[in-house]
């Protein structure tokens, strides 16, 4: 169904952040106003596409009158829609602790502008439907990812920046060679139409788009060889760029590899056959994801930065969602959200308790986390509630993602099985360092005699953040079967193609 | 120096039965101080055999009926005996083998030398000679025998009855503050 | 009925007790012979115990006398379960020898638990001792036992016996001469003799646990001995020697401790973790060596 | 279709001598220099992707006349219009790197990637 | 009723947590009270084993995931005596964390424990058991670290590997239900025999996944260090609790699974290596059961930590117990079943007694104690008792589950180990008489002079065990009918018991005799004792010091204290072969953290690596490829 409106959602945050940079007198006092407004309006705007997307199915809107298989078209489908709105709620999240910290006041302006420009190439890349736009707006995306990375000035947010920067510029141009190439070939860059004739191209290009496409995403997937760039990045960045990145930018990326390798290449039915025999993909895969699994979990083991071990854990995680997606299986998937949404819920909640905790300190290593339930009760609860939601303690989301995901590997996948191995390796090491950090909270600090006298001053903003994102956690444990519905949903739009292709090529003939 | 005669202590009745016993399987702990300790060797092995008549080296006083002193007591060595003679159990004897124990022996002028064993503990029989042979003390052990089956070797009675009497002695010799003894008359 | 078992369990009991004395005086005796002096009457024992039991005696703890009676109790409990000849205190229990083997411990830990309370740090070390040497010990005999066990598929001496009776040929003496030989090495250990009595070594921790015994305990210590005595021989006289008649039973366990005897008059003293090695190694080798012919031919 | 295979092949080197600046310079200047001819490498190969054997370029003037689908013989626009935002983007993206260079030398005082990367505790 | 008694359990325990500091008695008697409940119920209810209760908590993605209860005779019969004991156990501990520091917390994560101990007996399907498994692992973690307060290292290990078995067992679980289709243990035993046929490969794989829970948490060969580790920092009653139940549950969730398994492919050999007509894998279990049993008998002779030697000691119990089960002989597995209730009855009175010991003197290496028993006679009693049945000495407890053991490897023709079991039991009676020695007998310290007995309260626990020890040695018919259900729920043949005389193939005893005996000959031994003369108290230090009198040379009581290297010269003879897998464990986490080092630092390499390795990757991702 034709719905034009959805191209508000990226036109009004990208005017915002121009209109919000401007140094003009009236704009500099107001511009608070301005900034959580559009992300206000955005939010609201994307509840009513998604009602309105209950209704009639998949929207396409139509820019420029130029019928989908030639313009830029924007498709919002159920998928992405949810994926959207619960980006939207963390972005609110981390904005609101931005606006009322009351640091720095002048670049305040500055950076409302950036995360705006964040904001709408966000929405854009989950809405978009046409292959150049997404590769447009991926690097808006990633440039104003290093924009807020190197915000806090000091040795590692810049170094993490630079190598961000040169990693996701190589990225960008692999990307076009991607581009280029699917162009020359199918001679059109709109989505459904590469997923429709996909099948008939030959084998070497096909392995020459899959392989340069994942060239680019991975860097930002946080796999093992590509994701250097973690360690100084989360370490450097300030807090609520912490939650944005643990919180949005993975998820974002998490989408387009889903995007991409389902409804494009229609992975699971993926026949790539060489002259004679076929490339066996989920395997190559599946040792590539779980190597990154291994190692990651490793890291955040041996590291001792507090920051750097919550990193590590997350791209952890996000390598075990994509080894449940390898498995191609609708309850593969089904895991793999689960386990995005005990993401997306817990991971900006573990930032934001664990900066707080170790606010006083100087480094911020496991030892600075000693007495944290004297100290920071309030933080310290959010903290061990959140690490138990993200470990998967029965009953919680992650628990029903490990669940569903041993259920796929011990079904049919005949010698798939023993790859549950890495699994088991990973949640042990999960369990062991995140019940070592709450260990630490209750250890008495000797070292802590003289600054008995630092005023407990619990910020309003951090303490209603965590307030709304416990409640959230809450919500999802008593009534688990909220998302049992969205994930059913999502896998049968996820799993057949032809209906993505049908709404909008169909659309477009009419 | 009979503080008080043997008769009034004299063992009766049942005890006399038991005497017997006593007498047939008489266990001795020597206590080897001076000369005399090369003499039992002998005595207790194949040549002069005094298994014969039951009787048998002991380790330790608590088992042993018969303490031997076979020689010379410094005045060291007598805290030990006394300590090891409270050890023993009634009914106990005390022989004692050679001429020191009596009256020092050749070496009555030592400052170190007891000179006389009767007065620190009651010694039931002494056996003269200076170091008596295997012989002499066979036939000592006999007479014991005899004492004991007749209820006279009743040394261990006279010790418990005036044990003031032996205290203040051993104490003029040993001059200890505290008391060596054990706590029997606390 | 109950009159019946209080008279066949002092039987038993006093049987023990008699007995273990006469052969400890004959043994007495015997080993003199061999030093070439003439020891003491053959009743020589039974005065001691007379006299010891005439004697005052001293006591540290309540415990300690509890401990001596408890060991002492411990080795009459499990005659009472040793077939003497073919008399049984129980007759529906006939000789479970599990369960003797189980009950020899309480005789240990009852004297070692009254020894140990009485302080002196010799009793200890020599009580340390006699539970190694124990575990030595223990090895070859319960594979014997064990062979034993397989061989009349029941672990009842009374089948054990019967399965012997009839002309010598069919003792398991001479079926199992291995496992014979590793078992009179054991009984050594057991009764504590020369070769392996590091434990009441008179000249090095004078005399063990029997430091502190005087007069009425160290008595106990001796009939414990004496009855433990009767009580091995028995086991192993009806294990290895079909035990016989009355008389040919008390004939065969008198000749198996004089066989002790001998060997213990010739050997000086093991130290008592070589002794463990020694049981370890030779004697069990031995049976072993029985057992896997028996499994073989099974 | 011919010569622009020799274009494929001229921007594939491009490519590589790009990423061979970018890994063996020393300086982060150079780097990022090395980074926009990378960049360059893409869009040229994106370009060649719209070129048709001996047709007019696109460009809508007088003298074209009316546009009918028969004789239309212009190259392909549509790349065109794509290489213009990638080279928007490439600028955009060395820019921010430049700006960083800047906060890097104000803080190491340095360029030279070696002395920069000191082995800190993590 | 059961799901209404765990919700009421959380309830009490959430209410326990907010009694203030003052009254915490107060919190320990709601603890005791919600134990005695479990308790009264359990008795209650009885062994019917028609009582099914449900409670489904969500059904997620085909997935209907419901906590199922019902009353097995076997499930009925661990919850008796582990609430009983856990019952007791509470008493004791009302008085003793008086004033321990960190005892809010062991109280709630304990009143956890036991409710995940009640569910995880009652369990009827795998999902339950996996989901109270989780809850006990986590919740046993929190107490065993005395209230997270002393450091993390002691309990790691405990930690580490409680985890990996309950996640292993996860996937066994999964893998099953993906055959079955449903949770129930029933369906799932016979899948799980019929996967040997058809596909083995995943048949080793689930069994293995299995069977490593059951290693895991009885402690056995490769996985026998965490017990040592986790007494010595847990807090003292906890401990008890700690090796008397909680070390039970991999016992009973193998009974569970594994004794169906065997006895069928018993019966059926088709196509398994049978060897003396049990299956092969059962064959090894038993042995690896015989290993850890000699292992740990002589670490416990070494030890000289007072709880350490009895953390071992439990471990070698775990040894005779598994060998038995796997003897597959009814009797070895009645003697195994009987042999746990035992072993969790004497091993209690053994912390409890230990427990009281440090609570009056805070001192747990043996050789610094001593004397106890003239102090403190109720607690010298329980453990002399406890000692007794420990060492299976005839008139006690112990001495009936052992026989019975013994009457089962014997009659299924086990030579060595019946060998290996009987070398390990007069092990187990050497280290028993040393902490026996060491502590309670010798020479009382001077320091020690003003201790007193334990309060009453603390005494209480101490005589129902003793009652507990003395009543089921000489009446076992009672235990024994019980265990008769569980057989017969297992359609094993039953044991033959004519009041209080047990019939085996081998021979039969009659607890009531061996008592009589006993007391008879006890009888004739006081007799003796009143015919000798009366005998005379002396002082401790009057004993025969070759002549020299103590006080010459101001030795004091403690330095006549013989308790240091009580088997030294014993321990020299292992030092050839004397391997530490502590040590093993350690270097293995050493590696560890120097792989995650290597990649750590790798990370934070300088800027130009970010680039090489970017290409690099790519390159080998395409080559990686190719190779394919």
């Amino acid at each position: 169904m034709n719905y034009n409106t959805t191209v508000l959602l990226i036109i009004i945050p990208i005017l915002s952040s121009f209109l919000v940079y401007m140094p003009v007198g009236l704009i500099k006092k107001s511009f608070k106003i301005i900034f959580l407004a559009t992300i206000l309006f955005n939010l609201l705007f994307s509840l009513k596409i998604f009602s309105v997307v209950l209704k009639y199915g998949n929207l396409i809107t139509i820019i420029g009158n130029y019928h989908p298989p030639f313009g830029i078209n924007l498709v919002s489908s159920f998928f992405s829609i949810l994926f959207l709105i619960a980006l939207y709620i963390v972005f609110l999240i981390s904005a609101i602790i931005f606006i009322f910290k009351n640091d720095t006041k002048n670049n305040q302006q500055k950076i409302s502008s950036v995360l705006l420009l964040y904001l709408a190439s966000f929405s854009e890349i989950i809405l978009t439907g046409d292959l150049f736009n997404l590769f447009v707006f991926f690097e808006i995306f990633s440039i104003s990812n290093i924009i807020i990375i190197s915000l806090k000035n000091e040795k590692f947010s810049l170094k993490g920046s630079i190598k961000y920067l040169l990693i996701s510029s190589i990225g960008s141009a692999l990307l076009l060679f991607a581009i280029g190439y699917i162009y020359a070939i199918l001679g059109t860059l709109n989505l459904a139409e590469i997923a429709l004739n996909f099948e008939k191209i030959s084998f070497f290009s096909k392995c020459f788009i899959i392989f340069f496409l994942m060239g680019s995403i991975l860097s930002e997937l946080e796999v093992f060889p590509f994701n250097l760039w973690i360690s100084d990045s989360y370490a450097g960045a300030k807090n609520f760029v912490n939650i944005l990145l643990s919180g949005i930018s993975c998820v974002v990326s998490l989408y387009i590899f889903i995007r991409m390798f389902f409804t494009i290449f229609n992975y699971p039915s993926i026949s790539l056959y060489s002259y004679n025999f076929p490339l066996d993909i989920k395997l190559l895969l599946l040792t590539f994801f779980s190597l990154s699994i291994i190692v990651n979990q490793l890291v955040a083991l041996t590291s001792k930065n507090i920051k750097r071990i919550l990193a590590f854990s997350s791209a952890a995680t996000i390598s075990t969602i994509l080894f449940a997606l390898t498995s191609g299986t609708k309850s593969g998937f089904s895991s793999a959200i689960l386990l995005i949404i005990s993401t997306i819920i817990s991971k900006p909640l573990l930032f934001l308790s664990s900066h707080q905790i170790t606010k006083g300190k100087m480094e911020k290593n496991l030892d600075s986390f000693k007495n944290g339930i004297n100290r920071k009760r309030y933080f310290s609860i959010l903290f061990i509630v959140s690490a138990i939601f993200f470990t998967g303690f029965p009953l919680t989301p992650a628990f029903f993602g490990k669940l569903m995901l041993f259920y796929t590997y011990a079904s049919k996948l005949n010698y798939y099985t023993y790859f549950i191995i890495v699994i088991i390796f990973s949640i042990t090491v999960e369990f062991f360092y995140y019940f070592r950090m709450i260990h630490k909270l209750f250890i008495k600090d000797e070292t802590e005699r003289e600054n008995k006298n630092i005023k407990n001053n619990l910020s309003i903003s951090y303490f209603v953040s965590g307030l709304t994102m416990i409640s959230i956690l809450i919500i999802f444990f008593i009534f688990p079967n909220i998302y049992e519905k969205v994930i059913t949903k999502m896998s049968e739009e996820i799993f057949n193609q032809k209906e993505y292709i049908q709404t909008i090529l169909k659309l477009g003939e009419k | 120096m009979e503080l008080y005669s043997t008769k009034k202590l004299k063992d009766e009745g049942f005890e006399q039965i038991l005497n017997f016993f006593r007498k047939k399987s008489l266990w001795m702990l020597h206590y080897c101080t001076g000369c005399g300790a090369v003499e039992l060797p002998p005595t207790m092995t194949s040549r002069w055999d005094m298994e014969r008549f039951g009787m048998g080296p002991m380790a330790t006083p608590r088992q042993a009926d018969l303490l031997l002193i076979t020689g010379y007591l410094s005045l060291k060595s007598l805290k030990r005996v006394i300590y090891t003679y409270e050890q023993m159990q009634n009914p106990k004897w005390v022989i004692a083998l050679g001429s020191c124990p009596i009256n020092g022996g050749i070496y009555y002028d030592s400052y170190s030398v007891i000179n006389r064993l009767a007065l620190y503990i009651p010694v039931d029989l002494s056996i003269e000679g200076c170091m008596p042979r295997p012989e002499a003390i066979i036939e000592g052990f006999i007479k014991l025998m005899k004492q004991i089956e007749n209820g006279e070797a009743v040394g261990y009675k006279k010790y418990q009855e005036n044990y003031k009497w032996y205290k203040q002695n051993q104490d003029s010799v040993l001059k200890r503050e505290f008391p060596v003894l054990s706590g029997e008359e606390k | 009925m109950m009159n019946n078992y209080i008279v066949r369990f002092l039987i038993g009991s006093l049987t023990s007790i008699i007995l273990g004395l006469l052969y400890m005086g004959i043994g007495r005796k015997f080993i003199a012979r061999i030093r070439r002096c003439y020891a003491g009457p053959f009743y020589q024992s039974f005065i001691d115990v007379i006299k010891l039991f005439s004697k005052h005696s001293i006591s540290h703890h309540w415990i300690m006398d509890f401990g001596i009676m408890m060991g002492f109790s411990g080795i009459i409990a499990t005659v009472i379960f040793l077939p003497i000849g073919n008399f049984y205190v129980f007759p529906d229990m006939k000789g479970n020898l599990i369960i003797i083997m189980y009950f020899m411990t309480i005789g240990y830990l009852g004297m070692a638990m009254g020894v140990s309370a009485s302080g002196n740090p010799n009793s200890p070390i020599g009580i340390g001792r006699a539970l190694a040497l124990m575990i030595g010990y223990e090895i070859p005999f319960a594979l014997a036992v064990i062979l034993l066990i397989f061989a009349n598929g029941s672990s009842l001496l009374y089948n054990i016996i019967q399965t012997q009776q009839g002309s010598i040929y069919n003792w398991n003496l001479l079926k199992y001469p291995f496992a014979f030989i590793g078992t009179i090495i054991a009984l050594q250990g057991m009764l504590g003799e020369q070769p392996f009595d590091a434990m009441i070594a008179p000249a090095e921790i004078a005399s063990g646990p029997m430091v502190e015994l005087s007069g009425k305990f160290l008595g106990f210590g001796f009939l414990q001995h004496a009855s433990q005595i009767f009580l091995e021989t028995g086991i192993i006289t009806a294990m290895f020697l079909g035990g016989g008649t009355i008389i040919g039973f008390f004939t065969k366990q008198l000749f198996l401790y004089l066989l002790t005897l001998s060997i213990a008059s010739v050997f000086p003293r093991f130290r008592f973790e070589d002794g463990v090695k020694f049981f370890w190694t030779i004697p069990t080798s031995f049976v072993l060596f029985q057992l896997i012919l028996f499994l073989i031919k099974r | 279709m011919i010569d622009n295979r020799i274009l494929y092949i001229f921007s594939t080197i491009l490519f590589l001598i790009g990423i061979f600046g970018a890994i063996t310079n020393k300086n982060l200047i150079k780097i990022l220099v090395s980074i926009s001819v990378v960049e360059t490498a893409s869009n040229i190969f994106l370009v060649s992707i719209g070129y048709i054997k001996n047709s007019k370029p696109p460009i809508l003037d007088a003298n074209m006349g009316k546009i009918s689908v028969s004789n239309l013989n212009i190259s392909d626009p549509l790349p065109h219009a794509l290489v213009l935002t990638a080279i928007v983007i490439g600028v955009g993206t060395t820019a921010v790197g430049i700006g960083l260079c800047i906060r890097l030398f104000q803080y190491y005082r340095t360029l030279n990637i070696n002395r920069m990367g000191d082995k800190d505790e993590l | 009723m059961i799901i209404g008694l765990l919700f009421y359990g959380i309830i009490l325990s959430f209410l326990a947590l907010f009694v203030r500091k003052k009254y915490n008695f107060l919190r320990w008697i709601i603890f005791s009270f919600y134990i005695f409940l479990t308790l009264f119920l359990t008795i209650t209810i009885g062994k019917d084993s028609t009582y099914f209760e449900t409670f489904n908590l969500i059904s997620i993605l085909n997935f209907d995931l419901s906590l199922n209860f019902r009353i097995t005779p076997l499930g009925w019969l661990f919850t008796l005596f582990t609430t009983l004991l856990l019952f007791l156990t509470s008493i004791f501990s009302i008085v003793k964390n008086k004033n321990e520091d960190a005892e809010r917390l062991i109280n709630f994560f304990w009143f956890i424990l036991i409710i995940s101990n009640t569910g995880l007996f009652l369990a009827d399907d795998l999902f339950t058991l996996f989901i109270f498994w989780e809850l006990i692992g986590i919740s046993s973690y929190f107490v065993i670290s005395p209230g997270w307060v002393s450091s993390f290292r002691a309990v790691n290990y405990y930690f580490i590997f409680s985890i990996i078995c309950s996640f292993f067992m996860f996937s066994g679980i999964m893998i099953l239900y993906e055959g079955t289709g449903t949770f129930s243990i029933q369906k799932n035993v016979l899948y799980f025999i019929s996967l040997f046929e058809n596909s083995p490969l995943n048949a080793i794989f689930v069994a293995i996944s299995l069977i490593i829970g059951f290693f895991v948490k009885s402690a056995l060969f490769p996985f026998h260090i965490w017990p040592a580790q986790a007494h010595a920092k847990a807090p003292d009653d906890f401990s008890s609790v700690l090796s008397g139940i909680i070390i039970k549950y991999g016992l009973y969730r193998t009974i569970l699974f594994f004794i169906p398994l065997f006895l069928f492919i018993k019966e059926y050999p088709v196509n398994h290596i049978m060897v003396n007509n049990i299956p092969l894998f059962s064959h090894i279990l038993a042995w690896s059961g015989a290993i850890t049993s000699i292992i740990a008998t002589f670490l416990a002779i070494e030890s000289n930590d007072m709880k350490k030697l009895a953390a071992y000691s439990t471990v070698a119990n775990m040894g005779y117990i598994t060998t038995a089960l796997f003897s597959l002989s009814s009797f070895g597995i009645a003697g195994a079943i009987f042999h746990t209730i035992n072993h969790a009855i004497f091993k209690t009175a053994i912390f409890l007694s230990i427990a009281a010991v440090k609570y009056r003197t805070h001192e747990t290496q043996m050789h610094k104690l001593g004397g106890m028993a003239y102090k403190m006679p109720v607690t010298f009693l329980t453990f002399l008792l406890a000692i007794i049945s420990a060492a299976g000495i005839p008139p006690l407890n112990g001495y009936v589950s052992k026989w019975m053991i013994y009457q089962g490897l014997l009659s299924s023709k086990f030579p060595f180990l019946t060998l290996a079991i009987f070398l390990s039991s007069t092990g187990a009676f050497m280290y028993l008489f040393r902490a026996l020695h060491s502590i309670f007998l010798g020479q009382l310290p001077e320091k020690f002079d003003n201790v007193k007995e334990v309060p009453f309260l603390m005494q209480i626990p101490m005589y129902i065990l003793m009652f507990l020890m003395v009543s089921i040695g000489i009446f076992p018919q009672f235990v024994i009918n019980l265990i008769n259900s569980v057989l017969t729920s297992y359609n094993i043949s039953n044991i033959n018991i004519k009041n209080s005389m047990i019939f085996s193939p081998l021979s039969g005893i009659d607890s009531v005799k061996v008592f009589l005996a006993f007391t008879g000959s006890f009888i004739l031994a006081f007799i003796l004792y009143l015919i000798g003369k009366p005998r005379k108290h002396v002082q401790p230090l009057d004993t025969y010091t070759a002549g020299q009198d103590p006080a010459d040379f101001n030795l004091t009581r403690e330095l006549y204290h013989f308790a240091y290297k009580f088997y030294g010269p014993f321990e020299h003879m292992f030092d050839s072969f004397r391997t530490d897998t502590k040590e093993f464990y350690d270097s293995i986490e050493r590696k560890i953290n120097e792989i995650g080092g290597y990649f750590r630092d790798f990370q934070s390499g300088s800027i130009r690596g970010t680039i090489y390795t970017f290409m690099l990757s790519f390159v080998l991702i395409i080559i990686y490829w190719w190779l394919l």
